[in-house]
């Protein structure tokens, strides 16, 4: 992680099966899965505390449903 | 007593009670409850199930199988047909007994897996080389697909010649009342000649089955011994009609879209309209001279789901003497009632 | 008499299995019935639905184009399907999961299937719920032998799912019933 | 570091099922493609097979072959446009059961194309039937009670197909943790790398998660390919000419 | 100036003439002069050969190259199409411009390595599955040969549908006059959008092409644009006659069939009967409406190497308004001049 | 000793080249079965290739498939008839080109069959084409100026199958010589005895002279098979399970 | 005029060549002439024959069924095509190989083409023997014009055979011819 | 081979394609071909001289034209 450039994890809900996947692999222990369900019936993982951007998350992810990206390319 | 059965499941039950030895097949949708059921069914009854690597490969299993006089048979869809036209040729030109069923799906191409019809010409006109038919039914209920299932092993004999089962998506995948045994039936023996069969000469001359002809004219003769076979096929044909006494138009089709007529025509002669229902039960042999007498006092309707296939044999069978018209849908359209009902009305003007 | 019923709603929550017992009811009531399963473009996940029709007379096409009844269990299903009901049909709609907004087509009914289901036990039984909800609700069919067929599709499961099942049934039914 | 999902994905959802590996391993071929800078120079083939609607998902040239015949469309293809990075995606019903030949023989012509291959242990698209890669006793739909001798023994590409001399790089890897991810995405930019480098065939075969044909949950499909498919299917290079 | 070439020699300087880019094909009999002579002048003309493992993969290599829009190839004979069945179908379905060359021998199955014409259902209605034309088209000589391969280029493309060829050992083997450029002519290029082809998405929006379309009622829709496709090839029909302004009977056939009607024709009139001549170019689109018009004053009379397939469009077309009598022999038979005259003088009394 | 031609064969001349391989394998094949006494219990698959007569020279009962097919077909006949002798005779462009997929599945399931595989390194029956046998440089009528690379490699089938599992017994021999054709015999009767024991797939590759494809006289013929094919084609046992 | 013919003999006999010239030599006569190889039942090792047609008048099937002209090069061709010969046809026979009994059928012309070869210096061109013998013996075509058309076949192949080919030709033609 | 039994070597003269392996084989160096074609235009082997039947012709005749019999045998 380059120092100085603030990250944004963002989780597309609507693309999130449930699968889980993020959540075990998530060496924060930081990803759960939200109460609410999306349009298709599944329970979208949320974040629920400190991230460290590894990218493990999106790695894992098989819904192309996680990013990563730099604050400053979100607000573009 | 009449249970829920899907089109597929009861194909299954068919085959068993015609006394299929051996399936291979390979998966394909509108179809897979039929290996898959197999080969549960297959194992309960001790009889051979494989699923092979390729329809190119279940064909000529089953190419295999028949040559020693077993009952075989493999099921697929349309693209999977497509890839057995070569052996089915060589099943016509071997005289073997096979089964082939196809439950017809949308194309051309990987297309869609709804029901559709569009496989009429490569079943009865030779999707293979050469000059060759195959019976050819077409099932039109989930009591049919058992029925014609576990007859058409004995045409398949009778004749020595692949018998082809023309079914759609639809008619495999829907589920209603038939009436099925609780137990495969005894198996019937068949009065045919089987002194063709390969199993070993032992005890007798040993025998060869082979499509290759090459001495000078000898393919010809045997093509023409082939069509004396054809012909006699006539005895099959086979169909059903109503209405047809005092009928102006008679609706055409079989399978599913001959489900739809079947509606028309009931509720066309419930408001007095003079309309005949007719449906095939063999697509080959044709019954071409029902329809042609038929022609003398009716028109008509011939519907499909295709963009029109049987139409052409209708028309051969008419030959001009009343109106054919034709609507069809095709890959996976369903020929619509009040459509039908409408172009109805229009002919009986 | 002839009707189309529709019932749509996410994999995993019963559809096949309510349209199958609709129609061995059907059988029950000496009508002619038909199913048809139906997968649509997504192959995978996405939504499922089945196709009933209920008839006093032969059934051509078992496909059912413009349903008389649409039993809805979730939102894609009723975005997906509540278009083509007819115009004097209904539409029974999960409300524990979608509350649709009243508008001037056919009649719609809410039914808090999953919240009736839990009451009874289970929320998997929500399809049952919906079902006895449709017996209530349309009277194609009559309660008695919607229940009757429950065993039938649960035989070789597990017996001892009939009796939460049954009472879901009865549950939909009543909610609607009285 | 940040992580944005390559130009080489379209940005929609797909419709494969929860956990299903596809959805990994197209995000793979689409990151490599977008590091080497390929992506305007690729043309796919997409299988018959649950990935058929890869080109709903990929932001590349992709076309559709026949059940089994990519690599002869792969060929089709690179022989007439030999610049152009030429890759098939296949299934094992795909690529080992209808499509043997035509695998076989473009690995034999060392047809320089890469084939991402992709081994669910069975067919995925029509229901969870027995794949050739089905394992011994895994029940599948049409083996009911579980493979058996009769119905053959698994077939095991990475090792059949690097007995041929057109195989320039065979590797096999998984997909059910972070640490094989990662080796995998290695495996698909080295034959992608040794395509653009002119080296001859190369094949990344892919332990793939599929919960729906093995009728367990996303999680447990991870720890299925641990258990039961590793000791058949070992990872590793089965060949690498470099 | 006129030179003694092969039929399946001029064939492949033809495909050259018509700008042939990529040739896959697998050895068969009696088209294998096709690919030997290829794999000679491909290379010579810096154009990709590749004999492929089988059928199968020639079909879905012509299948890729065409996706790149390049002009692609294969030949092969009656048990090698109908390998190429499934493959055919795909290519319709994906709307993909390609060459296939069917010189036909006899059947079924095996058959044998003589000249037939029974592959002729296959070619026009459809062998594979689906609801799908080919462009066929029926060389007469060895000078057509090399036209017909020539010209089929611009046709699949025009088009974007497979264009068959449907030839026969007969006119494949033999050898007779023809007139060929010496040199192969600079390649001509298209005035076809090329907008669909695949090559890599440099500086344009990623494409794709394939034939499975699920979304709800997209493959009807797509069937219907191929049949208005189909419908406007109708500007390609091609025919040739003679004598057919006061013929009674027309002979009508194609390729070699047609050959023989030449002669028998020349000689009828040389002795004063009013015989006519008809012969497809183009057996789809078939000139139904030709046909339909000189039924009004002509009868006529269908030759083929075959049971009786083409036939069957010349009654569709003639439906019942005069006399439609064959006479065919299939499986490497040829139609006997003699026989040919005497049903002509018959049915002209 | 009295050398008496086999029951297993018709007493016929066959159609065959002078100095044609064909001719020595049918004869191997024949006596092999008198031998075990196996030819009231055999079921033949003839090829689509020069052998496709065969059976009009053998004396058992045999059938004949379609090109590339006679695996399928064998496995259809075995599969109903498990206590017989089945056994394919296949050329190189029938089991390698077009056939290699149920060559390699009937090998993959173990299926209890004995292929007898000729290569003669071309398509003899068709011509003289190049097969997938042909050797580089070889001149082949669809490779006037000899094979390359760009067709592909020369296939080696027996080290091919000999990976896959269902196999057990390969061997490769050649019929160019007094002793060669001996050791040939001996593996037939191998193959066929194994079978009889029920112990799975097994095959027999033949170098077998060509001298029309090959256009060389039948005696360089004898020589050629010493001289080009035995480096490629290593004779020996490839796999033998026992 | 159109006169069909028939030549065979062993492979090995050169009776495809003795064919293509007979065509090119039609051709150089402004004949209209077609070409067409045989293979019969015995796709390997047995007999050759090729099937020419020379015509004033167009050519339908290029098939001869029964020839006006046979040229049979040895005793199993002779033995096969001679009873289909037309009875005012011609019969052709290479004498140094088999002496058939006169019949009443044909006309039968022996030539003994495998000796008169020998004399010009190789058995090899006993075809050409045969083709000279044509032109004598049937006066279809000119010796002139099959004499120009021998160096077209062998172009590519020797030039160095021209001499004693085209002597082949002249000695059979001689032998018949005076 | 049995001592007592008097061979015979047949060559089926007809069958015979004169592609002289067996002549090429013979290790005495007894076969030959003959002077005269037979039907189908070859010049059959022929046997010269002494013949210790040891079998190497048979094994080696691709034309089936080749056989050892006992004398006995061939009289029945
Ligand atoms: C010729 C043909 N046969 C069969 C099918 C049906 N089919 C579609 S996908 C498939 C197998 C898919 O399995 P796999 O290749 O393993 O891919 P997966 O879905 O598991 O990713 C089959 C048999 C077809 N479309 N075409
Ligand atoms: C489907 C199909 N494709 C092609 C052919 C033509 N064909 C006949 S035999 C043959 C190849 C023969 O070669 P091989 O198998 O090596 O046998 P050989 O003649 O060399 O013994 C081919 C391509 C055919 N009959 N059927
Ligand atoms: S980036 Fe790493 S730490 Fe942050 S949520 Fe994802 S896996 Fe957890
Ligand atoms: S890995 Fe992706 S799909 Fe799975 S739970 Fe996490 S965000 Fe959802
Ligand atoms: S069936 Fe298996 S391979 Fe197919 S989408 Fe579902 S999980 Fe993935
Ligand atoms: S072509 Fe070759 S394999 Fe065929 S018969 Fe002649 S020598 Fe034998
Ligand atoms: S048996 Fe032996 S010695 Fe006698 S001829 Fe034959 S090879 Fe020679
Ligand atoms: S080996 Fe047989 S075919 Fe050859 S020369 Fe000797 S006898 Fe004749
Ligand atoms: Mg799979
Ligand atoms: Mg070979």
């Amino acid at each position: 992680m380059k120092a100085g450039k603030k990250k944004i994890l963002l989780i597309n809900e609507e693309y999130c099966k449930e699968c889980g996947f993020c959540i075990k692999f998530c060496p924060n222990n930081t990803l759960a899965k939200k109460n609410t369900i999306n349009s298709r019936g599944f329970h979208p993982a949320e974040l629920k505390g400190e991230c460290s951007f590894c990218g493990i998350c999106y790695t894992v992810c098989p819904d192309f449903a996680i990013e990563i990206v730099d604050e400053e390319q979100i607000s573009r | 007593m009449k249970k829920l059965w899907k089109g597929n499941h009861a194909l299954v039950e068919g085959a068993l009670a015609g006394g299929l030895d051996a399936y291979f097949g390979y998966p394909i949708t509108p179809q897979n409850e039929v290996p898959e059921y197999m080969s549960l069914r297959m194992k309960q009854e001790k009889r051979v199930f494989l699923q092979a690597e390729s329809e190119l490969a279940s064909i000529n299993m089953v190419f295999g199988a028949a040559l020693t006089g077993k009952r075989a048979m493999t099921t697929s869809s349309s693209p999977g047909i497509s890839l057995m036209q070569e052996g089915i040729s060589y099943l016509v030109g071997c005289e073997l007994p096979a089964v082939i069923v196809n439950v017809q799906r949308g194309g051309p191409g990987l297309g869609n897996i709804a029901g559709a019809q569009g496989d009429y010409f490569q079943s009865v006109k030779g999707g293979g080389h050469g000059d060759y038919r195959l019976i050819t039914l077409t099932p039109f209920s989930v009591q049919e697909m058992y029925e014609m299932t576990r007859d058409s092993f004995d045409l398949a004999f009778k004749y020595r010649n692949p018998v082809l089962i023309l079914a759609d998506g639809v008619i495999g995948q829907m589920l209603e009342p038939a009436d099925l045994p609780e137990k495969v039936p005894p198996r019937k023996e068949f009065p045919y000649s089987m002194d063709w069969i390969l199993d070993g000469a032992a005890g007798r001359d040993s025998r060869f089955i082979r499509s290759l002809v090459m001495d000078e004219g000898g393919l010809e003769q045997h093509n023409y011994r082939l069509w004396d076979k054809f012909a006699k096929m006539e005895k099959e044909i086979s169909w059903e009609e109503h209405g047809t006494e005092d009928a102006d138009v008679i609706l055409v089709g079989y399978g599913t879209s001959a489900r739809i007529n079947l509606d028309v025509y009931n509720s066309a002669r419930k408001n007095g309209l003079k309309a005949g229902y007719f449906r095939l039960r063999t697509a080959f042999p044709f019954p071409s001279k029902r329809l042609s007498e038929l022609s003398s006092r009716s028109g008509f309707l011939v519907t499909e789901m295709s963009m029109g296939q049987m139409v052409e044999d209708v028309r051969l069978a008419v030959s001009g003497r009343s109106d054919v018209e034709f609507y069809g849908r095709p890959a996976g359209g369903l020929p619509e009632e009040e459509k039908i009902y409408g172009i109805l009305e229009r002919m009986l003007k | 008499m002839k009707k189309g019923i529709i019932i749509s709603g996410f994999g995993g929550q019963g559809v096949m299995l309510a349209g199958n017992i609709l129609c061995r009811a059907g059988m029950k009531e000496d009508k002619f019935v038909t199913f048809f399963p139906s997968y649509g473009a997504e192959m995978r996940g996405g939504t499922a639905n089945c196709q009933v029709i209920i008839s006093d007379t032969h059934i051509g096409a078992p496909v059912v184009q413009y349903p008389d009844i649409l039993l809805s269990f979730n939102k894609p299903s009723y975005v997906k399907f509540s278009p083509r009901v007819k115009k004097e049909g209904r539409i029974l709609v999960n409300s524990s999961l979608y509350k649709p907004e009243e508008n001037p087509g056919p009649e719609l009914i809410g039914i808090p299937a999953n919240d009736i289901a839990r009451e009874c036990g289970s929320p998997i039984v929500l399809n049952m719920v919906m079902i006895g909800a449709f017996a209530a609700g349309t009277k194609i069919l009559g309660i008695g032998s919607v229940k009757d067929s429950v065993p039938e599709v649960l035989t070789e499961k597990k017996k001892n799912l009939w009796d939460i099942n049954i009472r879901a049934v009865e549950a939909g039914y009543n909610y609607l019933g009285k | 570091m940040s992580r944005r999902l390559p130009e080489s994905l379209k940005k929609i959802p797909h419709t494969y099922c929860p956990g299903c590996g596809h959805g990994i391993i197209h995000r793979l071929v689409a990151e490599s493609l977008d590091e080497l800078e390929l992506r305007e120079k690729t043309v796919a083939i997409a299988p018959v097979g649950c990935a058929v609607f890869g080109y709903h998902y990929w932001n590349f040239d992709t076309a559709e072959a026949a059940h089994g015949r990519p690599p002869a469309a792969a060929t089709g293809i690179k022989r007439v446009l030999p610049d152009r990075i030429v890759i098939t995606y296949q299934g094992d019903g795909d690529l080992a059961a209808i499509g043997g030949n035509e695998i076989i023989h473009a690995a034999n012509r060392g047809e320089n194309i890469s084939v991402f291959f992709v081994n669910n242990a069975c067919y995925g698209m029509t229901g969870g039937q027995m794949a050739p890669t089905t394992m011994f006793d895994q029940v599948t739909t049409t083996t009911p009670l579980g493979r058996t001798l009769e119905d053959g023994y698994p077939v095991k590409v990475c090792e059949l197909l690097s007995v041929l001399e057109g195989v320039s790089y065979i590797e096999r890897v998984a997909v059910n943790s972070p640490a094989n991810i990662m080796k995998a995405k290695k495996a698909v930019k080295k034959a992608l790398g040794y395509q653009a480098r002119n080296r001859g065939f190369t094949l990344v075969e892919f332990l793939s998660m599929c919960p729906t044909g093995w009728k367990v949950s996303p999680e447990k499909s991870l720890e299925w390919i641990d258990e039961r498919m590793l000791r058949i299917f070992p990872l590793g290079v089965y060949k690498d000419k470099g």
